[in-house]
């Protein structure tokens, strides 16, 4: 069986303290109850990933790589790409984390990554064909917590995108399309084909109240999480339900209509950190100043 | 306007659904509660062509002991799908799936139960879907409710789960295999029918916001037919023990 | 190190009673010492798979289906098909189960049905290669016990040869003997090739007593196991000692005449069930009425 | 009449085997008992060019711990082929035949022993086949009856293994590997000499009833002289023993 | 002479390496401690383009219990790679490579700690190479004794870390990738600078003893630099918390 | 995480008389402190095995056996054979070990015999080539502890030089080359083309004191072990420190002098059992007489 999600103790008096602010509006670390903490994206830091992103969510952070190279299509799309989201939650990031396979937590946000990436269509996988039938682009989406103060779903859905949006792939001249030989033009890169930008937003419910964006504080004593996840069309395109509590209709409603309301700043936040951040060593040079 | 994807015809002419159903028919729905000898609680449930069979132990002694909590029982829920249940065999060993599966049902029941009366135990769930044709996290919640009421794990109520979906404009009920793989969104959704909670709400593919309205209250009105269907087949349960306990008596 | 098999504790009061019915010929279900509970057969009731019966003997429940694919051949025998038999032991069927990896007694049970199935020759290898050499029917029988009342070894046996019996393989026609491609012609199916009948008879072993088709109580007191595998023929086709006691010669002999003289009733009741039993859906409504 | 099996002549025309062998005769057996010097208790058994090295642990305590039973050792046995032991490389995680081999060892072993003088503990029972060359279950259990005695664990007596089989109408005993690969039938058995007792009992192929009798009839004849063979290796054992101890205090 | 191995030129004629260091030059250092937050201790250590994130828990209960030792606290230490840290995609399921670095770190840095005040605990060191250039176990061994001096575990001095290694004659410091692979021989060591024990020495490729005193005393001279630096980020940590702590008095 | 390797209860009382005697330069077992216990190599005793070897060092027993078959080269080495070392610490040879997948134990001495055979570059690899690009000799060494009364990695470097030495790789004859089709001329052999001889000398240090080879009771009181490699023109071509203390300059200078005086004599004592010991089952003779 599942091993339960090791939750952290926290006290009771800072339980009741936490309440009481909630119920008059206000949370432990200073937010309104819908506000995101402070996000700051660091794009194509890593010199062996093809796309890579740091991604800071207040205090949580989160590093993606994407690393692409060329595999057999699957049978039944034989002329369409693949890509796969892992995540691996470690030690590194969390007194709750554990070495060994991924946890069942890890595996529900990496799937909710992949949803909300394949619902909203974002790359396009028809355009990562090498030979038709034969050889394909396949993206590999490695999303590791670094440090985990809350809401690693969000830091990872924006690490992906912020990842492929600053990644690459290198060129390539086939050299016998029978035989399926190809060879890189190394030096020589164009962008992994997207079209779409989604994002996601988690909300926690802490008994009668819902708060966006929980730290890890808020996730200890939360009674269920919601995820939803927006595409560029503002279309619902993943929502996931997790913990063991449950949603009125009425939080359902309140959670929509804010996401609705935030997608695009958040959107807007993300591309434009994606073009004015540095990159490389220099990316290095504003992470050390963190 | 017929609605075909991938050459599949998923809504034709006249609005009816690839199996001739309506946009809010519930396939055939049979359960069976108590089906199983050794299990402590079970209950077999057909949507369809769907079978999912569930059992239940406990509460029970929890080993490694120290995952056992001072305060409550733990609830472990594992769903597997039968290699033979689908096209390709599958592997035995949980896929990625499987193992988000399990979480998210596992997280769909525990609001309903009332865990603190045993502490340091767990409850243990297992669902086998023995044949697939959509919809079987819900269809495994649905049996798996039911295999806690008959092991007498103390509920505050039934948990009771559909999946909903859009197929063009077309909201469509209790989605079958064709309608999950080509339509072009997916809503499974679990509540506790008396307390009006949702307890499991997962959704791929896109939706506007009007459609996950739409949504949200075809599945609700599919729940509350399926919660009467397993209210009913705990009671022909319950009568059905107490039968045997009666012939037992007149021995 | 392999960990024993978990027993559950039946009371000291409940093994003295059995043990004094034993004593007088007598079992506590009413059975006679050689009796075999009530055998229920439902073939071919999956939709998915090519093959599948779920079989009752009294409340011992077990589901069979039978998954053909196509693959490539054994070296050392590249003009004939392969078949394998995987047992799924898991908590749904007994409190004893677990998750995991299968268990060694999952592991043995499988074993000696696929030893029955293969020394009786039942399926037609030779007859299983589509390409010599290049292609062959791979047949997967996977047993999933589904309540455990007691000799799961001889459920599981009426299941997989029940399951092979009610099976088909699709028809194909071959598109490229040099690639190795075929095509699968739907809809148009034909039998496994099949030529012999196994079957197997459990005998629990009680102190002095030796009692055949044991139900769980008495697995649960039990010293040791014996089970004797039958061909059409009524050769001998496969024996397997199991738990830790001992048997004596007479035992085995006595075994051995008990066996010889029911195969064929068993056999029978095989052929019949599968013969006049409802298939498909209209095998869920008979099972829902059981 | 000579009887050939995928090329392979099995009996030549005056009876004997591919070996030379007459129809009941052993290969050669060499027995040591104590040969290592870490665990409790040790054997090596050649029978032919089958080898088998076995060692005993124990009583000793159990991880994890709820395993241990409160009135009673438990026994473990794993059973492993050595990677170099057969022609193609064995990958060295256990198959799921040696998982089976292990389990069937073990309850060949069991019923010799006195496991109620030492509850809540381990006795551990490894055994590694060198090379492989048929019959490496029995020459298994030959030497882990040893590993145990020379560990000291109380035991009613030892037990003894043996495989026969069939080829054609000739019964043979002691299989080699081209016998348990061509032959018709093979069939391992264990016993407890002193009370007569067959705790292992396997089979494979086809037997007649009557085969089966005979089978069981040589089987019990070899037992007996490799039996002697046991106690021999055991004797010379426990004087080398007694040596080194004289020797010590002489010193 | 310049020298080249496999189409690479390692050093060129005026005796610069593939990077235009000389012979005993260290790469850029870059040291932060006390990056994350949940940690009870942690280091980012940057040696050129390896990147590598250390993080300490601990001292903690440890599961399961009979691993504990009753005198002393245990040290666990894993060793990853992110899967992208190199070329090729790594796969995330530890190698053998990381499994035996894991046990090699663990040894190179135990010797420097206090484990007695600790029994019956667990002290865990995780590192994660971000990205890999060469040296990855020794910037391992430099970002994990800054996060256990930062975790606050009880230490008789930092731990420090360099590989050296041979390209024909010359004998290189702090070896980047191409060095690593194609050079002549690489030997990372370790020691605890202030009682001058080695706690890392692992070598391949080949040396003359008289080579191997060469790269030994290299390996002091730029393990002595690296601990002013490794000090230097630690003060700077003390600072910081300090400063952090009197804003708050302050409040 | 890794568990901790398990060391036996050494009684303090033993440890003490150990320590007294090392302050006088002697050894429990009447030894030098810089004294190998006596090397036995039986060869070629195993009929499945390409190659192998029994050692005995000391009470110390290690099996290697030497597998060969075709595979496809690495990619960066299409013309080069491969080689894999792989180490057995199972239940047989010691109390402390454990069934399972290898110890980090297991897996740190495999690497280190590896190490020194690569570096050394004892195995032409490229002499194993077979068609170039498409199929080469694959060499699997594998180490099984058989008694563990210390000091297995130079136990196991013996036993994988010798395993190698007494190796042969079959004839074969290329079939067809497009196809990579090739045949085994059986009978027909020749030796593993080798052409150095690597040996390892393990130290532990105790307390203040360096001894060579330790047995098992030294290396349960040891601060910490050094390995070191020498190829046959002595020069260091290997080197392990393990275990949780560490070594001063002198004490590895000290290490080094004493493995250059020693190499040519151990390298000698290995080649000469080699040519002198009986093989296949007269090994066995040998062996049952020890």
């Amino acid at each position: 069986m599942i091993p339960e999600i090791k939750k952290e103790i926290i006290s009771k008096l800072e339980e009741e303290h936490i309440l009481a602010l909630l119920k008059d509006g206000k949370r432990i670390d200073g937010r309104g109850l819908f506000d995101f903490r402070n996000i700051e994206i660091l794009p194509a830091l890593l010199e062996k990933a093809e796309g890579s992103a740091l991604v800071r969510l207040g205090d949580t952070k989160v590093l993606v790589g994407v690393k692409v190279s060329m595999a057999k299509p699957f049978p039944d799309t034989p002329n369409e790409g693949v890509f796969v989201v892992n995540a691996e939650f470690n030690p590194l990031a969390s007194p709750a984390f554990e070495l060994g396979p991924p946890s069942d937590y890890a595996i529900e946000v990496a799937r909710v990554v992949d949803r909300a990436i394949r619902s909203a269509e974002m790359i396009k996988l028809d355009e990562l064909a090498i030979i038709p039938g034969e050889l394909v682009w396949m993206i590999n989406i490695d999303i590791y917590a670094i440090d985990d103060d809350g809401n690693l779903i969000d830091a990872s859905m924006i690490g992906a995108v912020a990842a492929l949006m600053s990644g690459y792939l290198p060129k390539i001249e086939i050299i016998d399309e029978e035989k399926g030989k190809v060879e890189v033009i190394s030096e020589e890169k164009y962008p992994i084909p997207l079209q779409n930008l989604p994002i996601t937003f988690t909300f926690a419910k802490i008994r009668d109240f819902m708060v966006l964006d929980p730290n890890h504080i808020e996730e200890n004593i939360m009674d269920s999480r919601l995820t939803i996840a927006l595409n560029s069309q503002n279309e619902i395109c993943a929502i996931q339900k997790g913990e063991g509590g449950g949603f009125k209709f009425e939080d359902i409603q309140l959670a929509k209509d804010i996401v609705l309301k935030k997608a695009d700043s958040i959107r807007n936040l993300i591309v434009n950190q994606l073009a004015k951040k540095p990159r490389g060593e220099e990316a290095w040079d504003e992470l050390r100043r963190l | 306007m017929a609605i075909e994807r991938n050459g599949v015809i998923l809504i034709d002419e006249e609005g009816r659904r690839s199996d001739g159903r309506k946009w809010d028919e519930l396939r055939p729905i049979h359960i069976k509660v108590g089906v199983l000898r050794r299990a402590d609680g079970s209950a077999l449930v057909e949507m369809g062509k769907t079978k999912v069979l569930a059992s239940v132990y406990g509460p029970r002694e929890i080993h490694p002991r120290h995952l056992a909590l001072p305060d409550k029982a733990i609830l472990r829920v594992a769903y597997r799908m039968a290699t033979f249940s689908v096209t390709e065999r599958k592997k035995p060993q949980p896929s990625r799936r499987e193992i988000e599966l399990s979480k998210v049902i596992k997280e769909a029941l525990a609001p309903a139960l009332i865990l603190d009366e045993f502490p340091r135990t767990a409850i243990e769930v297992y669902a086998l879907v023995l044949q697939a044709d959509g919809g079987t996290r819900v269809a495994s919640i649905n049996a798996a409710a039911l295999a806690l009421a008959d092991a007498g794990i103390p509920m505050k109520d039934l948990v009771t789960a559909i999946a909903v979906g859009r197929i063009g404009n077309y909201i469509v009920v209790d989605l079958n295999d064709l309608e999950d793989k080509y339509g072009d969104a997916d809503m499974p959704i679990a509540m506790i029918p008396v307390t009006d909670e949702i307890t499991l709400l997962q959704m791929d593919g896109t939706m506007t916001p009007e459609q996950f309205d739409k949504c949200l209250e075809a599945a609700k009105r599919a729940i509350l037919e399926i919660y009467d269907l397993q209210k009913e087949a705990l009671r022909y349960r319950y009568l059905q023990i107490k039968k045997e306990l009666m012939e037992e008596q007149s021995k």
